[in-house]
């Protein structure tokens, strides 16, 4: 599903070298390789606390680095000695906290980088209006921050983004309070823009479901340093450890042989994820049912069974009650390396 | 379950009646006292008063006005760059400010003319000289620098409460460089708190006796303060006496009017921070401070850096170093007119200065300036949290009034009120302070209650704080920086205070500025630039331990 | 013309609390007290100095709230005391003090205890040196002559008092000195500092003043000018509703008997009694304080339309 | 699922009764009513914008309102006249952007209301240590919110809430920066104190996953009015109207006759809601695969039949490309109230 243009004779909108952020002496984040191609959007998954924002800010050029080096479209933009001033890097940044400025109304937000950029006043508020509207958010242009909800603001910070038609988009939980509709039609824009002008983004996350679902890769990060970069699906199906498993989705592990389950991947005995899709009821594999979530769209069940407590997912509301007897079949394992 | 309602009741009740007994003992009896002078002779004579001196109080206006601008531009001018550049000599500056701040008007002046007058040191050894110095111009650039580091205390505490690192940065990452974020938003977020320094600046300049006095007469340019003191000392007409207070009142009522129409213009105009405290500390869109300059590049930014701190340094050197100089002259020349050679030197000023007097009316000064610091951010804090009620305008407005009534009406309205009871205590002289100050304190604390998100008192009373629990454990704490600036004002203007305890004065409670007045009076131009001198060194030892990296307020704002 | 010779009889120690309201400088207060304590030794005074204008604003506001703290007042100038005799604040002067000065230096309620001599003062090497007033609208100082002002400082009302009314005079002095270029400053202190340091040739300041700065050895010249120095005597003056108007009136008398003079012609300033030793200067002529009080406000506004105050 | 202690004869922990809150002259919440149960989570399910804040902010006091009126363990709080301080309220709230103190560490943030309800400082300081650490943030207890990341700051404005044993939660987003794992770790611990303090929580959210998990009544939240409350499978089988329904999941619909497509629900000629998970391969309907859209632990594929487009949702990975040519059955419908 990836749509990257064809841009590989070009740098890469964004490399990081060995970055070192310390907060005091603190290490935030230690020693973080990334490298995002032109037309392409990274996600940075990571639980609360990993140091996706700090990455951030490091790229935008907010923090110093402590060692290792930023290149933006290959230039040099951070090192241990040297930075480029901000402004001078050819990005867009969603905050986490909007960072929107309680001295300007809606619409002057947006026009802000607008009017940075040279263009006049009125065709800079001309522009922000469109971005307000195409947020929904047009009716709101001439309110400042503290007249907004929570949701508004948080268009209002992605419009002045957007605003700026940068090389690359560094977006920091930009979704953490949109609903539905909102999320899928900013993920609709951003990669419009992303096809159009070869525009890059890195989306820190900590939800999965958006990560898998925005990113033509995910990067884990965890305690400041990268624990995985893979495509979503190998993310999800392929964990390189059991940290990253329990991130990127519902976990069950089962140690031993699984070749009699006649499961995909069992390859001899070892530690095996078994992820909840990948375990059908009707099988031969007797199981009794612990404890059952309904969650909208699908139920979750938790069964116990031979090869160890394992979880069911299936679409629709529940079919089996707690303390029933079925059976079920693994249809696919992933056998945990081993070290790391 | 009765008595803990009526406890409750009590603490519930209990500061806003302070507070409405306070306002109504420092400002409106006093003023009522005084209003009742100045109609002794009925309306038309006041009239006439203020008819007549029209001029004057043109002349107060407009200096004032250019007085206060330029104090703005020099006092935030300053702030940015100790507070939110590298430029070299930080401390330096800090400390100049503060300087600049010890010495009273009237020695100001007297400085100012030893160094830039004709026949100052200046002309002597460089045969450099500004006449201009004696007339409006300086009188505007004297006042303006006097009021100066006052601006500069509220600025740099304001920029300590509103530190919203990711505003900048969000600028910066929006395209904009330092300057520009500067411009375009720490600046506009800073409204509120410059604009209650300008008023502060506005009205120190509108009551300032001592400059206009020095360097507006000898070119026969009078202000209202002047010609308020003309009127009052020399006239045998014995209604003098009530339109010089009619005049006075109806100075600080026009003040007050103009401060009350700066508040309606913030009101509207106010930016409330929304939203979570946002970003992570440290230097906006740079290197946290201390670290390798990092973030703007190499040599551009060092060099602007210099360039900045050069300017600044020029700048100090003018307005701060050079008046200080001359006053140091001043004190160490034997006589009047003779060269600034050393054989000319004598240490004779110094030694007089510095007698058993002196060091009562010094502690006289540090207990009466202490008190009334402390009492005024007690009296502006109680103030600001019942502002968040009803009259606000109303708190502003009053507090603006004594604040604008020259010292030596204000003296006489609180003698006239409890000179019965209190005259020659150090009480009324307090008194006198408090009425005076209030809005010194107040003003600052109103303009950092911006900066406080509406959240924060919230989640204060979700968590069963009532309101002034949430005020005294939330709100006060985050205007900490202001309290400080706010304070650290007070007891400065409380050390050299002229007027107003020269008019209160009593055995034994005499202050440090009584004893400079009574030398100065036909006296020894000499002996006062010794004791001023005196007084700006064990100032600048005392707030030596303020001067650290973090700034004068940056140790006491709530960031690390 | 003076009745008393220099050695009056012993005084009787008097002793109570005096509060004294003074607007003369700090050192002549100093050094009376010295001097009254070897006299009476338990009489005690509470010294109140303030400057003119916040003294006369003081009285004016104790007047409202019920009486004067002050039981001797003790002011620069003849001006305010006069409005205080018209008032009726004050006690009637007692014979042997009013016996003590020249008739001149007092008046119903109020005696002088000092002069305040006003002369020229002209720069070392300024040449030629004036030797009258009328010298200040000589154009050889155009623009270079400076005068205190009249409505900031007693002592140069007292000069405008003068010369106003002075034969060969009067307001058209004046006027001339304003078509001089003669520049007004705030005080004689000023003038004084402003000829010291070249920025005058010649000014109107205190005998005193220019002597002491002579004395440390600044390059000017006082010049004693003709017809005389203008004298400004500094009252002393009894408050009528004074708790110890005994003590009081000892404290009066004090300054102006030979032992007070003294210590007053000690700090520099001449007495009004001629028995006390003061080195020989020059005449003085005096404005007539009591035509004067009244007018000053028509004065200074004649003045302030020559020179646009 | 729901665990209800039977406190049926104690008045309802709130109860909001046509309230009126206004902006301005704006109506923002326009004649609400609401009640929840002791012992309940109920989820406030709105989109951005439509009023979930302001009403919590009117229940807790904060704001007055025009009309109406709202009860706490039945006692009159706020009415058009009258109002109770916000501190005599038995609440907690977690707000939306945290309402963090800049000059207070995490534990004394958290001691904060115990403080306020008299313990003793070392008390107060050792209870709030705990809750940190069953927050995961104990190490970070010295730390000001400007130290901290998005995800701990809102952990700390949680913790602060818990802290305060009310009896009525008011959550604002409590979870918007928080990954799986501690959203998980909440709501247990939330269930728990449900349980045993009897306490209520409304729980506002614009996320229809997490309102489904953790309510007990979902409560539809549209420009300020009460759009449906219904149990949660309910809200998600079946919706009121056309906007319900987009709200709470990815809905389809179709219009005619269904009988045909022998689905569960089907009643004549109308207009017929169908969920993705509703629909499965292998039936009689023909269909064409419009779009594959690989979500993790599952995929939705569009396709396109006779009955009209129909989104189908399956776990696993994708099994079939666009443009492949399949079946499929419609296994549930609703129909659509026709009124409302
Ligand atoms: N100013 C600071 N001083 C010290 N430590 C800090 C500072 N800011 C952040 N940290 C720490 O650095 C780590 C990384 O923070 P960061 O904000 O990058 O996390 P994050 O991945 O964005 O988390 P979240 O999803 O919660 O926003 C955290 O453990 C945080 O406590
Ligand atoms: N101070 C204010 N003045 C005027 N309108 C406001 C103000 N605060 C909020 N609003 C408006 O009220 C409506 C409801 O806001 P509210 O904050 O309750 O929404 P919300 O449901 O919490 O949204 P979100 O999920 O985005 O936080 C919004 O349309 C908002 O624009
Ligand atoms: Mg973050
Ligand atoms: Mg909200």
């Amino acid at each position: 599903m990836t749509e990257r243009p064809t841009v590989t004779t070009l740098a890469p909108a964004v490399s990081v070298r060995g970055a070192v952020v310390n907060y005091g002496d603190a290490a935030v984040i230690r020693g973080v390789d990334l490298e995002v191609a032109r037309g392409e959007t990274v996600a940075l998954l990571g639980p609360s606390g990993s140091g996706k924002t700090t990455l951030l800010y490091a790229i935008a050029g907010f923090l110093p680095l402590v060692d290792g080096e930023i290149l933006l479209d290959g230039r040099l933009a951070s090192s241990s000695t040297s930075s480029t001033a901000p402004e001078q890097r050819p990005l867009a940044m969603v905050f986490q906290h909007y960072g929107l400025w309680p001295h300007l109304d809606a619409i002057d937000t947006v026009a802000y980088p607008l009017r940075r950029a040279g263009r006049t006043r009125s065709a800079a508020r001309a522009e922000a209006a469109e971005l307000l509207d195409q947020l929904h958010i047009g009716h709101l242009a001439a309110r400042r921050p503290a007249e907004l909800s929570g949701g508004e603001q948080q268009r209002v910070g992605l419009a002045r983004a957007l605003a700026r038609h940068p090389s690359v988009y560094l977006l920091d939980e930009p979704t953490a309070h949109l609903d539905t509709v909102l999320k899928t039609g900013l993920q609709t824009e951003l990669a419009a823009r992303m096809h159009a002008d070869g525009a890059a983004a890195i989306h820190a996350t900590h939800d999965v479901d958006e990560a898998l679902a925005v990113a033509d890769r995910v990067v884990l990060l965890r305690d400041g340093g990268v624990v995985q970069v893979d495509k979503p699906r190998d993310v999800y199906a392929r964990p390189v450890d059991e940290w990253a498993a329990g991130l990127t989705g519902p976990a069950a592990f089962i140690v031993g042989s699984v070749e009699a389950a006649g499961a995909d991947g069992a390859d001899g005995p070892g530690r095996y994820l078994v992820r909840p899709d990948w375990v059908r009821f009707g099988g031969s594999l007797p199981a009794t049912v612990e404890d059952v979530r309904y969650r909208g769209t699908h139920t979750d069940y938790r069964l116990s069974t031979t090869l160890g407590p394992l979880v069911l997912r299936e679409p629709g509301p529940a079919r089996f009650r707690v303390g029933e007897q079925t059976d079920c079949r693994v249809e696919r394992v992933w056998r945990m390396p081993t070290s790391r | 379950m009765a008595d803990r309602d009526v406890l409750a009741w009590t603490r519930r009740l209990l500061p806003p009646a302070a507070l409405a007994v306070a306002a109504g003992l420092l400002v409106v009896v006093p003023l009522t006292v005084l209003a009742r002078t100045a109609l002794e002779q009925g309306l038309d004579v006041l009239l006439d008063a203020v008819g007549a001196a029209s001029p004057a109080i043109l002349a107060s206006v407009w200096t004032s006005l250019a007085a206060s601008a330029l104090a703005l531009l020099i006092g935030t001018g300053v702030a940015v760059l100790t507070e939110r550049t590298d430029v070299p000599g930080r401390r330096g500056l800090r400390l100049a400010m503060l300087l600049a701040f010890i010495v009273p008007g009237y020695v100001a002046a007297m400085g100012w003319l030893s160094a830039y007058g004709p026949g100052g040191f200046l002309d002597d050894t460089l045969g450099l000289a500004a006449p201009a110095l004696l007339g409006p111009l300086g009188v505007v650039v004297v006042m303006g620098v006097e009021a100066s580091p006052i601006v500069y205390l509220i600025v740099v505490a304001g920029l300590a409460t509103r530190a919203e690192p990711d505003l900048e940065r969000a600028a910066r990452a929006s395209g904009a460089g330092p300057t520009e974020t500067f411009r375009t938003i720490t600046l506009p977020l800073l409204r509120p708190v410059i604009a209650g320094a300008g008023a502060i600046a506005f009205v120190l300049s509108v009551t300032s006796f001592g400059v206009p006095a020095v360097l507006g007469i000898p070119a026969g340019f009078s202000t209202m303060t002047t010609s308020i003191y003309r009127d009052l000392a020399f006239s045998s007409d014995p209604g003098s006496f009530a339109s010089g207070v009619g005049l006075a009142v109806v100075l600080a009522v026009g003040a007050a009017l103009l401060i009350v129409l700066t508040d309606r213009l913030m009101e509207r105009r106010r930016t409330e921070r929304s939203g979570a405290f946002s970003g992570p500390s440290g230097h906006i869109g740079t290197a946290p401070r201390g670290s390798v300059e990092h973030a703007d590049g190499g040599s551009p930014r060092r060099w602007r850096a210099l360039a900045a701190g050069t300017v600044a340094w020029l700048l100090v050197t003018l307005v701060v170093i050079l008046p200080l100089l001359g006053l140091l002259v001043t004190a160490l020349a034997r006589a009047p007119g003779l060269a600034p050679l050393p054989s000319n030197w004598t240490l004779d000023n110094f030694r007089e200065v510095l007698n058993a007097h002196t060091w009562e009316a010094l502690a006289n000064s540090v207990v009466l300036a202490t008190g009334a610091a402390i009492g005024v951010i007690v009296l502006a804090g109680l103030a600001v949290l019942a502002r968040r009620g009803h009259g606000a305008g109303l708190t502003g407005g009053l507090l603006g009034l004594t604040f604008a009534l020259p010292g030596s009406t204000l003296a006489v309205a609180v003698l006239l009120a409890y000179g019965a009871a209190l005259r020659d205590t150090l009480a009324i002289i307090l008194i006198a302070y408090l009425a005076k100050f209030w809005a010194l304190g107040y003003r600052p604390l109103a303009a950092g209650l911006d900066a406080i998100p509406a959240d924060s008192y919230r989640a204060a009373r979700m968590s069963g704080a009532g309101a002034w629990v949430t005020a005294r454990t939330i709100t006060l704490p985050l205007l900490r920086p202001m309290i400080v600036a706010g304070g650290l004002i007070v007891f400065m203007f409380g050390i050299h205070e002229v007027t107003m305890s020269s008019l209160l004065y009593g055995p034994g409670s005499s202050t440090l500025a009584v004893v400079v007045l009574n030398l100065q009076q036909y006296g020894d131009n000499g002996l006062t630039a010794a004791l001023a001198l005196i007084l700006a060194v064990i100032v600048a030892v005392a707030s030596l331990p303020l001067l650290g990296r973090t700034g004068v307020l940056g140790r006491v704002g709530w960031r690390r | 013309t003076l009745a008393q010779d220099a050695s009056s009889p012993p005084v009787t120690p008097v002793d109570g609390e005096v509060a004294l309201y003074t607007s003369v400088t700090q050192d002549t207060i100093d050094a009376v007290l010295a001097a009254l304590s070897d006299v009476h030794p338990d009489l005690h005074v509470e010294v109140f100095r303030a400057p003119t204008g916040e003294l006369d604003a003081r009285i004016a506001t104790e007047q409202r709230i019920g009486g004067v703290g002050a039981d001797v007042l003790w002011l620069t100038d003849p001006l305010s005391v006069q409005r205080y005799q018209a008032d009726g604040l004050l006690a009637p002067l007692a014979a042997e003090v009013a016996a003590a000065v020249p008739e001149g230096f007092r008046g119903d309620t109020f005696v002088g205890t000092r002069l305040l001599d006003l002369v020229l003062v002209a720069g070392e090497d300024v040449s030629p040196q004036p030797v009258s007033w009328a010298d200040l609208a000589d154009p050889a100082y155009a623009g270079r002559a400076a005068i205190p002002d009249p409505g900031f400082a007693g002592s140069a009302l007292a000069a405008l008092g003068y010369l106003a009314t002075a034969d060969g005079y009067g307001m058209d002095f004046y006027q001339s000195l304003k078509d001089n270029g003669t520049v007004v400053v705030a005080s004689p202190v000023d003038v004084l500092t402003g000829v010291a340091e070249g920025n005058y040739d010649i000014g109107i300041t205190l005998d005193k003043l220019a002597r002491d700065a002579i004395e440390k050895g600044s390059p000017i010249e006082l010049v004693w000018p003709e017809p005389g120095a203008i004298a400004v005597f500094s009252p002393a003056a009894v408050v009528a509703s004074s708790d110890d108007l005994a003590a009081a009136q000892a404290l009066q008398a004090f300054l102006v008997s030979p032992e007070g003079q003294a210590a007053i012609a000690s700090t520099g300033w001449q007495p009004v009694r001629e028995d006390v030793a003061w080195p020989a200067t020059g005449p003085v002529v005096s404005p007539d304080w009591s035509a004067l009080y009244g007018n000053q406000q028509r004065l200074l506004e004649e003045y302030d339309a020559i020179f646009g105050g």
